[in-house]
């Protein structure tokens, strides 16, 4: 789950990480009363939108008068903004941060991640800030600083050192960066976060280290164990479709294609999706209905996938082995029943149940394309778009 | 034989009294599985699903034996039931459990660590479909009637996917030896490498299967294994050809990140290892065949 | 170091471990308003002294009304307790613990204790609690159940349940367990605990588990990290003379016999006190000065051991490595000419600096015997109190 | 030859700026001691005692190619300073500090075990006096010129008792090869079986003296192995007998508390493994002589 960069800064704050004073505006009202609140001479209204990048998309804008700050709000309030990270149709601005510009002296990168291969937090560090982590592997290789800690004993204060004097800090600046370190590494740990980004880590003229942006990303399998984090969920920010899918337990990834994918299994589902492609089709999402799927759930997917316009066939592949071939094809009866599906379907069952499934789809006699295997199932689907097969 | 699990090794299962445990347990039973007792803390004393309930894995290894077990608890304690197996002494332990948060994970990592590694316990999972040996013994959620014995090995991230091979060798009178799902979490137990290398050992297996998928690199380090070391040859598939770069795609372990973990990179590297790709998923039932008969 | 009961109780419940309502008291008045605070219709009123088995040595209790509250707090208050632990100079009794009477069902022990060979956390539970654990492992070995926690994971739930099923509680209970243990182990980590005891730890008939009874013992040389627990300190619990050595940085520990020794080096002290032992005589104290002591360090040891009177002789043995030779041989000089020393002084000296320092005691002239070897210094000492030598 | 240090070791000092560690650099050094650098956050790039200080540990080995280490850092800095060591290559590292956590020890143990046994560093101390190699090299704070070169080893808990057996041995002509203090925290990096393995593999030591004390189970796992697999004869002393029991005398170590941590019986079970034993502090030079004679 991601949170909000206001959000973000504000668990920093609490783990003792210095951030810029700021405060949160839902109106151009609101952004110049946090201004004057904040005061100083110079602000910079910045919007509060699931995504990086946004400085190069104008989310965020320097003021340098109250008024000027009332203008960003107006600006920004209620816009969709497209940065290279949100796909073409943006994500709307809702909320909008305003907080004191900082003069840095120098801009550093500071990330965290929790590295798959090594089974560890990966602490990744850079002199290059401001630039995202990909431009600086490009431009600057060099000036990289990796660290992995070890599980049993966390962070250490000499790790925190060898980066803070890796990335050039100066040695007075040093105990600050420790504590900067040790506190966000308390802070993946105590909240299950799988990703931090603090880019740019300012160096401040008088000595300070600020965080003037944060990102955090935090483990979905274990909000169970914070509920306060939970609660910074913002599904306004999500893909409608995904979301809903998310809250029907399935789990679904819109693309661009025209042939609605309903299957078991993320394995299966990509090779499902590699068989359209080969077959000269192209998949309109990716959706696994996991284990134990229920007619209800199937039913679910069905409308999910039928609320994406592009669609112009489904095709539901099932290899059943937790889940059971006759629970599916009572889904997808009645999906066809209740619904008003206007393109051919395509169903090919297997495992658990197969015989009881292809039998009630049989008997329902609701117009389904059968298939017996995945190659079949694959080239009927696509078939049918080619105009070759009709309902 | 096989490997992992065969009919005579001795099963308990952790979380015996759940709905979809005591499903899968009486379906591993009746498949031939040697389920010798379950665990459910404060049921102990009571039976179910024909064997004992213990309330510790410990009390139940003490009293049935058991060197396996599989585990069906809930996410939030299915961290703890794995260290509990591992401290009983499991030799095999496969977790179903699916969304288990990654610091527990971790932190499981590190606890097996303090095993030497001749007695460190093999994890199977978690978010797998577990083990099966064709006509031996089921400790998994597979469906159990696609699976005949005979020589191939599979291993696979993906469990459908394993399900897919299988059924498809199946068609061509083709049986398994054991099949094994590592689960696609980001972070599990026992690798791609691990099971080749028990699969190279084992008398039964002639071939071996992989089944990959984009995200992480343990097909890579599977495959220059396979090449520098193993002896049968080597089926290899990666699911995500078509995957867009950068979206996670279903379990967590599908995300496209760093170098070498895109599927293209990966079939580049497996085929450059000397395995044989199948290209599309639809084809195991053609490649292996004609691996075997070379 | 070590802090009260209620000090005890209070972290703990701080981190959610159940206890009975209690209150301190400091006065007969302030022990019946407590009671009445408390409500019910029993107390305990508990001596707050450091030590254990109270109980037995009258410090526990129980009464039935307030009126017996009051005339058990004036019976106790300024008293010297004398328990099996305290040695027979007693501790005295300044502050009382009032607390409501639980009835329980059962009793159990439960015990945490850092590992030195494991080099682990262990903790112990037993079916068999109230008594102490030496007791239990006497009357009833098979009763106790030992773990060792994993440093790099930390106490597991698995961990915590088989030691509720080990003691024998029902099945309901046990996630209460689970929770206590958790709490408890978290308590350790956090504070540097190095000894945890809840002995009793009570069942009561509505299924609670109370902690009845709590000790706690601190690790010295974390204190730097935990002001809060050092506050907890209470000087008037110490023996005057240890205490009196920790505030000068000496290591100190009184006993019986005349021989005062003041020695560097812990391993040395010991091998002095089995020399003295073997030449017939009998150790005053332990007392080791530490590296790097200055003339004056050497001066406040005098003092320290003078301090007792059943001090005959003094034996002064330095190997200097840390230390120097001319540095104590200034201390002792500075002591014998400062303080009213009346009974001989035999010194040894070794290594550095060891011809200055005996050049220094030759010059000073005030009559101490020297000594080239430990044998011979240990032969001396004793040999002074068997009135042989004269200062 | 000798174990651990001799007069070509590289060696750096760990918070070389500090006052006693500035004494103590002069006084290694003096002795011959190959002192190539220090660490002091803060100061790299500056000079100390004839070397150039770096930041951090690491940046000191990769410039002087250090092989040891030895720490004078404040208790509350030390265990990090030896997980600094122990990440950066770091062979032998001697840790001076008195007063280090129990629990920060414990954190250092379990780092140290994140590297294989090969590789492990070990760790001498902390709160001990360190390691001298008779007329080579100084890594501690013993007073050196008690110590000729010669064919004794010597690994003693306490500081001061080992340089008690030096001089009894240097008054009666004898020298030793090594003298290790491994401190007397109960928690401490190696142990006396540790060193005596090494002594057993050292050409120039000819005979060990072992100093231990009351408290914790060291001394008779040493006197076991010594039994079992060493060809020098050990030479045994356990300062305390006549200490009280179940009193703190001066360091943590020196607890009498479970069974088998007395005086007593650490003598008794020394003897039974066929150590010789000393029976009073004052007399290593009548035992030593006699034991090198046979």
């Amino acid at each position: 789950m991601e949170i909000h960069e206001y959000q973000a800064k504000a668990i920093l704050a609490d783990y003792g990480v210095a951030i810029p004073d700021g405060g949160l505006a839902y109106s151009p009202e609101q952004a110049t009363y946090r201004a004057s609140e904040i005061g100083g001479e110079q602000w910079v209204v910045k919007a509060q939108i699931h995504s990086g990048a946004r400085g190069k998309a104008g989310g965020i804008k320097v003021c340098n008068h109250e008024r000027e700050v009332a203008e960003a709000a107006e600006d920004l309030l209620g816009k969709r903004l497209v940065t290279q990270q949100t796909g073409g149709r943006g994500k709307g601005v809702y909320r909008l941060y305003v907080e004191a510009a900082v003069a840095s002296e120098s801009e550093l990168y500071l990330g965290f991640v929790l590295g798959r291969a090594a089974e560890r937090v990966m602490i990744v560090a850079s002199a290059s800030g401001g630039s995202d982590i990909e431009e600086i592997v490009a431009s600057d290789p060099s000036s990289i600083v990796r660290i992995n800690v070890e599980p049993a004993v966390g962070l250490q204060a000499f790790e925190a050192r060898e980066i803070a004097f890796a990335v050039g800090l100066d040695p007075s600046l040093v105990p600050q960066a420790v504590n900067l370190l040790t506190a966000c590494y308390r802070a993946i740990i105590d909240l299950d976060i799988t990703m931090l980004e603090i880019n740019p880590l300012a160096v401040t003229a008088d000595g300070r280290l600020l965080a003037l942006d944060a990102k955090m990303i935090f483990d979905d399998n274990a909000l169970f164990r914070h509920q306060d984090v939970s609660e910074l969920r913002d599904k306004s920010q999500e893909d409608p479709r995904e979301r809903t899918a998310v809250d029907r337990g399935l789990s679904y990834v819109g693309l661009d294609g025209d042939i609605g994918c309903i299957i078991n299994g993320a394995g299966l589902a990509m090779a499902t999706m590699d068989m359209i492609k080969h077959a000269g089709g192209d998949p309109a999402n990716f959706l696994d209905i996991g284990g134990g799927a229920s007619p209800e759930r199937v039913l679910k997917a069905f409308r999910l996938v039928l609320s994406d316009d592009n669609v112009k066939a489904v095709l539901v592949n099932i290899f059943a082995g937790i889940n059971r071939c006759d629970w599916v094809a009572e889904g997808v009866v009645q999906a066809l029943r209740q619904l008003d599906v206007e393109v051919p379907v395509v169903v090919r069952l297997s495992g658990t149940n197969v015989k009881e499934g292809q039998a009630i789809l049989a008997q329902a006699d609701v117009g389904v394309i059968t298939a017996d295997s995945l190659a079949e199932a694959g080239t009927k689907a696509v078939a049918c778009i080619a105009g070759r097969a009709t309902k | 034989m096989s490997i992992i699990v065969n009919e005579n090794t001795p099963v308990i299962v952790q979380g015996i009294t759940g709905r979809i445990a005591t499903f899968h347990t009486t379906d591993m039973a009746k498949y031939g599985t040697n389920i010798v007792g379950g665990v459910t803390p404060g049921k102990g004393g009571t039976r179910h699903c024909g064997v004992e309930v213990f309330d510790t894995v410990k009390q139940a290894v003490s009293a049935t034996e058991a060197t396996a077990s599989i585990i069906f608890v809930p996410p939030p304690f299915a961290a703890d039931a794995i260290m509990e197996a591992a401290d009983a002494g499991i030799e095999y332990c496969v977790c179903i459990t699916e969304g288990i948060p990654i610091q527990d994970m971790i932190r499981v990592k590190r606890y097996l660590r303090r095993y030497q590694h001749a007695k460190r316990m093999c994890l199977i999972g978690p978010n797998c479909a577990g083990v099966i040996s064709g006509g031996k013994a089921l400790l998994g959620i597979m469906p159990a009637h696609i699976y005949m014995p005979g020589p191939v090995g599979i291993v696979s991230r993906s469990g459908t996917l394993g399900y897919e091979a299988a059924s498809q060798l199946k068609a061509e009178g083709i049986g398994v030896s054991t099949s094994v799902g590592i689960g696609g979490d980001p972070i599990n137990g026992s690798s791609f490498l691990d099971h080749l290398k028990r699969f190279e050992a084992d008398r039964e297996t002639e071939a071996v299967v992989m089944i990959g998928e984009i995200g992480g690199l343990q097909e890579t380090e599977a495959a220059i294994y396979a090449r520098d070391h193993m002896h049968k040859p080597v089926v290899g598939y990666i699911a995500g050809l078509t995957a867009p770069k950068g979206r996670t795609m279903g379990h967590a372990g599908a995300i496209v990140s760093t170098a070498g973990e895109s599927a293209a990179e990966k079939v580049a590297i497996l085929r450059d290892s000397g395995v044989t790709i199948v290209k599309l998923p639809s084809e195991f039932g053609v490649v292996v065949p004609k691996v075997l008969r070379r």
